[in-house]
């Protein structure tokens, strides 16, 4: 579905990226892990057309993806839920949630009912600006306003920051089911342990350059990543 | 002071609100809304009017004149936009204050060259031109009666288009984050410049209605520019419905204090140091309102929530 | 001979600018028809713009003195502008020929030998019209100006003459667009006549709308630059009728201003104005003077003493200077008319003041 | 039980028909973690706003050291020895890493009506400011524009800035959201090796971080007080779990 | 830069005066009026996001102490210099008091109501010319002597007067004073958490460039020996601003750089054409369009490339 191939990128002079290649098969949770400041979020921003790679190549649906604004990669059927939440302060909850909402492919799975039944407290703050939301409601929102895309590549940098326990827990559960349902998910978290149980592949990036790939079995075996990266 | 002119001027009071918030209409979309400080709307609501004059020249007939004007204005708006402004929506608030300063300059000049120096003007329709009387010792022009319509209907239209349509929800969401719109799958800069042509041509309608009451001039649009900040400031920024009672108020305001600051200080003063007074507080006025309002609200009448 | 250099500081910018062309194109036009000589001398025309700003002014008239060294400062249209480039100009050793603004001050104690006015003093053209209501026996006048010193001397100016009722007198804010408040006023107060002072634009926006809120059929509008030939292009028939008071008109009767307005409008496409006029004067004066010293304006005396001369075919008529040097002239009450190619013009309507000269003459030391 | 350091006293808040914060008491010792749980849109933040001034409470009284500062400004509060870190991060971009947090040593040094001298040369300013970032691990990133760093990054800065102010009480909102695992355990070991001699308030949705430091724990739930007292007790508190934990991930 | 441009500025009148072009200095002189009340603004600008739209108020206060102190028979600096500095302070104090109270496009249009207010007082000030304005017998003194007197000698003080502010301005910003000014400017709330009252800074930098612009003010009146309330309108306001964000904000000299650019550009383009300002405006456009941070900007990336080779 998606594929990175060496891809490399920054921000003007300051290169960040230097090597980084995956895949995203159909149907398929791959997780991004690294230690803050080593380019997992400049990845899905290059990814998304935010950023232009001075190199590499992105394939996604057997479509290139280097070049393209933004909004067209969003139409392709990627779904973002960028870090630090970037709800749009100046609409309520629900315009949040509808101004951008789209079904491009075919009958849309999610609709502000399904969102509000995932997330009851947006439903009870429908009539808020964004910006009066406390933080874990925004983290939701945004989480509301990429579903509401029905995109085919759900990608979320740092989704559970903020959240309460539960929510998390229901945040889990809720991938799991998207991911029964075939939806392909792009993932970076700091939370560990449920990436294992919910990812197919695991990509660990370091000072820009992917340094390793595998299934949860690999990284629960490997010592160095396991130490790294895992608690112990 | 007698109250039949009082409810007159009150009426003339309304009115001229009307007419600013008019003009103010389309830099509350563009500025208010889309957070684009555009000092050349004062401008394009000068060509508005000059097109519309020409168009007239041409054609004779002020419905004509009042299409052509339109859709010429709106070319230049996209014009204006696709060559300078859509490179500066993600600039300081500054860099668009000096490019639009820029194209100020460039148009009035370039409207003088064009059209000359001397003040021109537009007739007003046939039917639309006689008066009405509204009450006993109140004859009102028709056309002005026209003008508060259209204002009405433009403030209708565009609060409609802002709080209730998905492209006034784009158009707000894009001015605090348009990476972010754009990142959810919105052409938010195709949008940004329909807007923005939307917003030009809303310029030109204010100065074309205008135009058979008030000259048409280079410069025109410099005061006016000023006087429809004001009233968008006080109203609070983005808030449709604040620029227009703030328009209402300042047109009051301005009025009333017009008609009656000698009046009113010759009870404190004696008449001839109130005759040099007053006008001069009268002039005062709407800055002395501005900065009251601003002192209680500092964030204008009706603050925009989330900014 | 050395070629005369002339600096030409006016308003080219902002909406007055439609005066400042005016101002140009008549000196412009006086120097072409002299052949492009005046007093023999090939002459330099440069033109600035003061932009309506007196430190821009200032800065522009040094130039003019300092660099160019010209020996003929012309201008401005505005009299703050004037008051501001009097001292830079006169200091300098050039002579300043006002062709517009005469304000009260350099006519009487500040009056100064190298400055002449090919205009009036500021305060005449509203005398006209206030003997004129007060010879028409008139009881009730509404009158109004915007709120700076032009407007409070043109209605000292007015009352001056008009012993009448004053039902109102109303000090607008200066570029006020709407009127309307002010025109309630002026129904409810039903005047015999208004007389109004509102230049430019201003006059433009108030005379549409008086004849649009139907006043213009009850009451006979006096006025003061309010209703000329660079406004009426734009007021046409909304000003029909309506009344100034000059010291000249497009229509007068002579057979220089007949030539000068043919070919003005023949060079400029529209009808000139009183500001072409004057500008034209001003042309004609220096070209007098030089030619009374062969040319020569190393002797400022003699120089000064042939402009007080005045000596060359005015297009109002005759006229000549005051010890002031201001002009004491005829003054006419002039009524706005459609001429038969279409085009709008004031014409004079009768002779209200007869070799008339300002009062303040009687505090200046020149003799 | 010692004076407390601060002392919240009925303090209520709403935002339209929102009881956001409802009669909260609470008291913090003058030592040691208070912890303040609870879920999404608790009142949280509007309680830490409250408290440093940024929001002002409909009712009730803050007690600060000893001194009423209910009424005082954010400034006042601050000068009193209030620090606190922003949930959503709240930096000045366009300052270097290391100015940002000299600035907040020269806020607790006083004379910033100084007009002359470099501020930025000013080693009395620098030193403190650079052991702060060492502290948090930024040391490397000291002359970089602090808009650049990553996310995490600067959730750091963010702990290193309060730290310098060399505060009384320290309020933290959500000081581990966003750093990675890694991070968040040195940072938990800072805080372990800082709460020995000052006392903080500490909300966090990280169980884990919470757990190790904290040496009281509140429960704020709908802008109520659910439940207070020892992390052992909250731990195994059922209402706390169905309100709030969940039976861990 | 800085230092080459004051080497240039410094030898502007012995150059004139070889070329025969002697009035290039009043004109200099002009521009580096304009400068100094551009530098004032900067500070509030470019430093702490305060866009001042009635920032000409004060150059028209200076401007009107020195003619009105001249109208009683007061021309000496000892006496003027210092009415200039309270008034403008007072001034500054007294709305800067109420207009910092917001921000963004609301302190915009608030500074220009007041500088509004100033100008229409002084457009009523009829003992003192009314809006036509008055004219400046008798050029500042200092303690009876006469200084300026000649053009050159005026040109040395303004010269002078610039350098200083800049030199102020200079210490100013990279003081703790500035530091604290500066931050307010990225993230007032986070300043204030840190303990400082904001508000306090902000209005002592507002009466500091009040105090800069007065000082212009007094410079401009002794330059063109006439005042006017035109020195005060909007349009004026407008056109410091615009010299600020031509020359580039937050550099002072950029802002030197900025007056006088504006202004000779001015001057030269109004040589060549009555339409100039169908080039200038372009011109501004270009200027935003092609770089960041004005002309400064535009110098430093020329550099940039110029140093890669
Ligand atoms: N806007 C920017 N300008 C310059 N450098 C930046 C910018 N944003 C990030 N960087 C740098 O790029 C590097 C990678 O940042 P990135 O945000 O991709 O990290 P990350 O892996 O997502 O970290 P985190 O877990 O903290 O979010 C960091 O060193 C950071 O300093
Ligand atoms: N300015 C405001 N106007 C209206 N409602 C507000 C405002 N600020 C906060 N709220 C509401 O108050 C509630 C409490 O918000 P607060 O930010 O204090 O929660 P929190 O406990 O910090 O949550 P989180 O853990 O998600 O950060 C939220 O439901 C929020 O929607
Ligand atoms: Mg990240
Ligand atoms: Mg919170």
């Amino acid at each position: 579905m998606l594929s990175v191939y060496s891809l490399a990128s920054g921000y003007g002079p300051a290169k960040v990226l230097f090597d980084v290649s995956f895949t995203v098969k159909a149907g398929e949770v791959v997780t991004l892990i690294g230690r803050n400041g080593m380019g997992k979020t400049t990845t899905i921003r290059t990814i998304m057309g935010l950023l232009s790679p001075s190199s590499g190549r992105m394939v996604f649906e057997g479509e290139r993806l280097n070049g393209l604004p933004p909004y067209r990669i969003a139409q392709a059927g990627i779904g973002l839920v960028p870090e630090g939440r970037q709800v749009f302060p100046t609409l309520t909850v629900e315009e949040n949630l509808v101004a951008t909402a789209a079904a491009r492919f075919g009958p849309p799975r999610w609709t502000l009912a399904g969102v509000y039944e995932l997330f009851p407290v947006l439903s009870e703050r429908r009539r808020n600006q964004g910006n009066e939301l406390s933080g874990g409601e925004q983290q939701m929102l945004a989480i509301g306003r990429a579903l509401m895309t029905n995109p085919k590549l759900l990608i979320l940098d740092e989704a559970t920051e903020g959240l309460a326990p539960l929510i998390r827990a229901e945040i889990w559960a809720c991938l799991a089911r998207l991911k029964a349902e075939g939806q392909a998910i792009l993932l970076v978290d700091k939370h560990i342990d449920p990436l294992l149980r919910l990812a197919d592949h695991h990509v660990v990036i370091e000072k820009g350059s992917v340094v390793w790939t595998g299934d949860s079995n690999d990284l629960t075996s490997d010592p160095y990543v396991r130490r790294r990266y895992l608690q112990i | 002071m007698s109250t039949t002119l009082l409810i007159v001027q009150i009426l003339n009071g309304l009115q001229l609100g009307v007419l600013l918030f008019l003009i103010a209409a389309g830099l509350t979309l563009v500025f208010g809304v889309m957070d684009f400080i555009n000092l050349a709307h004062g401008v394009q609501y000068m060509l508005g009017a000059y097109l519309a004059v020409m168009f007239y020249g041409l054609t004779g007939s002020f419905v004509a004149a009042l299409v052509l004007a339109l859709l010429a204005s709106l070319g230049c708006g996209l014009l204006l936009e696709f060559v300078v402004f859509r490179h500066l929506y993600d600039r300081d608030h500054l860099d668009q204050v000096i490019a639009t300063f820029g194209i100020i300059l460039f148009l009035n000049q370039g409207v003088k060259l064009v059209w000359g120096a001397a003040p021109l003007s537009l007739p007003i329709p046939e039917a639309l031109s006689g008066s009405v009387v509204l009450m006993p010792g109140l004859l009102y022009p028709v056309w002005r009666i026209v003008i508060i319509a259209s204002g009405l209907a433009a403030g209708l239209v565009l609060y409609g288009l802002v709080a209730h349509t998905r492209i006034g929800m784009l158009v707000r969401a894009g001015a605090t984050n348009a990476t972010m719109v754009s990142a959810l799958g919105v052409d938010i800069r195709r949008l940004f410049m329909i807007v923005f042509g939307f917003g030009t041509m809303l310029a030109g309608f204010a100065g074309i209605m205008i135009a058979p009451i008030l000259s048409v001039e280079p410069g025109m649009g410099d005061t006016i520019l000023i006087l429809a900040f004001v009233v968008i400031v006080i109203g609070g920024i983005g808030s449709i419905r604040g620029a227009f009672i703030a328009a209402l108020l300042i047109g009051l305001v301005d009025t009333l204090g017009r008609s009656f600051a000698v009046d009113i200080l010759r009870l404190f003063l004696a008449p001839s140091p109130a005759r040099t007074v007053a006008p001069a507080l009268a002039s005062m006025l709407i800055y002395l309102l501005m900065a009251v309002v601003l002192f209680l609200r500092p964030s204008g009448l009706f603050p925009a929530r989330g900014r | 001979q050395e070629r005369l250099k002339i600096g030409l500081i006016t308003t080219l910018s902002g909406p007055p600018a439609a005066l400042g062309q005016q101002q140009r194109n008549g000196l412009q036009l006086a120097i072409k028809s002299l052949g492009g000589k005046l007093g023999g001398r090939e002459v330099d025309l440069i033109v600035q713009d003061d932009e309506l700003k007196p430190d821009v002014a200032v800065s522009k008239v040094k130039a003019f003195v300092e660099r160019d060294k010209v020996d003929f400062v012309v201008g401005p249209v505005f009299s703050n502008i004037l008051v501001a480039i009097m001292k830079p100009a006169t200091d300098g050793g050039a002579f300043l020929v006002s062709p517009n603004a005469g304000t009260s001050n350099f006519a009487g104690k500040d009056c100064n030998a190298n400055f002449f006015v090919t205009s009036y003093q500021n305060d005449q053209n509203h005398e006209v019209l206030g003997k004129y209501a007060q010879d028409k026996g008139m009881k009730k006048v509404f009158i109004m100006a915007p709120n700076y010193q032009a407007g409070k001397d043109s209605l000292s100016g007015f009352k001056r003459y008009f012993k009448g009722e004053v039902v109102d007198e109303v000090y607008v804010p200066l570029n006020q667009l709407d009127y309307s408040a002010e025109l309630a006023r002026i129904a409810a107060a039903q005047p015999e006549a208004v007389f109004v002072f509102l230049p430019g634009g201003m006059g433009v926006n108030f005379v549409k709308q008086f004849r649009q809120a139907g006043l213009a059929d009850k009451v006979t509008f006096l006025s003061a630059f309010t209703v000329d030939e660079s406004t009426l292009p734009a007021q046409q028939d909304a000003a029909l009728g309506f009344f100034g008071g000059a010291n000249w008109a497009p229509n007068l009767d002579n057979p220089q201003n007949k030539a000068f307005v043919a070919a003005y409008e023949k060079e400029y496409g529209h009808v000139p104005g009183s500001y072409a006029f004057q500008a034209y004067d001003a042309g004609q004066l220096i070209d007098a003077a030089l030619k009374a010293t062969g040319g020569k304006t190393d002797d400022k005396n003699a120089l000064r003493a042939a402009l007080m001369k005045a000596d060359f075919k005015s297009l109002r008529g005759a006229f000549r200077f005051n010890t002031n040097h201001y002009p004491i002239q005829d003054f006419y009450l002039v009524k706005v008319a459609k001429r038969p190619d279409g085009k709008y013009q004031t014409e004079i309507a009768q002779k209200v003041f007869e070799n008339y000269s300002d009062p303040h003459v009687k505090d200046c030391k020149m003799k | 039980m010692a004076e407390p350091i601060l002392r919240l006293e009925g303090l209520c808040k709403s935002y339209g028909g929102l009881d956001v914060t409802d009669h909260v008491d609470l008291e913090v010792a003058p030592s040691g973690v208070h912890a303040v749980i609870g879920p999404n849109g608790a009142g949280k933040t509007t309680l830490i706003n409250q408290i440093c001034g940024l929001v002002a409470p409909d009712a009730g009284r803050i007690v600060f050291a000893g001194h009423d500062v209910t009424h005082r400004p954010v400034h006042a509060r601050a000068r009193l020895g209030l620090a606190r870190s922003f949930q959503i991060t709240s930096i000045l971009p366009a300052f270097s890493t290391l100015e940002n947090v000299a600035l907040a040593v020269q806020a607790h040094a006083g004379s910033s009506f100084r007009l002359f001298g470099r501020a930025d040369r000013e080693e009395v300013l620098n030193g403190p400011a650079y052991a702060a970032l060492v502290e948090v691990g930024l040391g490397e990133r000291a002359h970089v524009p602090a808009g650049s760093l990553s996310h995490g990054e600067k959730r750091a800065l963010e702990i290193a800035i309060a730290l310098a102010m060399d505060p009384k009480l320290l309020l933290l909102d959500e000081p581990m959201a966003g750093t990675g695992r890694e991070e968040t355990e040195r940072l938990v070991h800072l805080l372990q090796g800082l709460k020995t001699r000052l006392p903080m308030v500490l909300v966090e949705h990280d169980m884990t971080a919470v757990f190790e430091l904290a040496d009281h724990v509140s429960v704020l739930i709908y802008g109520r007080i659910l439940a207070s007292g020892p992390p052992e007790a909250i731990r195994a508190d059922r209402q706390v779990i169905a309100a709030y934990l969940g039976e861990g991930e | 830069m800085p230092l080459l441009l004051f080497i240039a500025l410094a030898v502007v009148p012995p150059l004139a005066s070889m070329a025969g072009q002697a009035h290039v200095t009043g004109l200099f002189a002009r521009g580096m009026i304009f400068a100094l009340a551009a530098l004032g603004l900067d500070l509030l600008v470019g430093y702490g996001a305060l866009v001042s739209f009635g920032h000409a108020a004060f150059v028209g206060l200076g401007a009107y102490t020195v003619a009105i102190l001249g109208a009683h028979g007061i021309h000496d600096a000892a006496v003027v210099v210092p009415v200039a500095v309270v008034a403008a302070a007072a001034f500054a104090a007294a709305t800067g008091a109420i207009s910092l109270r917001t921000r963004g496009v609301y302190f915009i249009m608030i500074t220009l109501a007041f500088g509004q207010m100033a100008f229409f007082t002084a457009s009523s000030l009829a003992p003192y010319g009314g809006d036509d304005g008055l004219t400046v017998s008798t050029r500042t003194t200092l303690f009876g002597y006469a200084p300026l007197g000649r053009d050159v000698a005026l040109y040395y003080v303004i010269f002078a007067v610039l350098a200083c502010a800049y030199g102020l301005m200079r210490f100013l910003v990279a003081s703790r004073f500035g530091r604290v000014f500066r931050a307010a400017k990225e993230n007032p709330v986070r300043v204030a958490a840190l303990g400082f009252d904001v508000y306090r800074f902000q209005l002592a930098a507002y009466m500091v460039s009040g105090v800069v612009g007065a000082l212009a003010g007094v410079l401009l009146a002794n330059a063109t020996e006439f005042v006017s309330p035109a020195y005060m309108s909007w349009r004026r306001s407008g056109e410091l601003i615009i010299m600020v964000l031509l020359g580039g904000m937050g550099s002072l000299h950029g802002a030197i750089i900025g007056a006088l650019a504006f202004l000779l550009l001015e001057e030269w383009l109004a040589g060549v054409t009555e339409h100039w300002k169908i080039i200038f405006g372009p011109l501004l456009v270009v200027v935003v369009l092609f770089a960041r941070g004005g002309l400064v900007g535009i110098g430093a990336a020329l550099a940039r490339r110029w140093w890669r080779g």
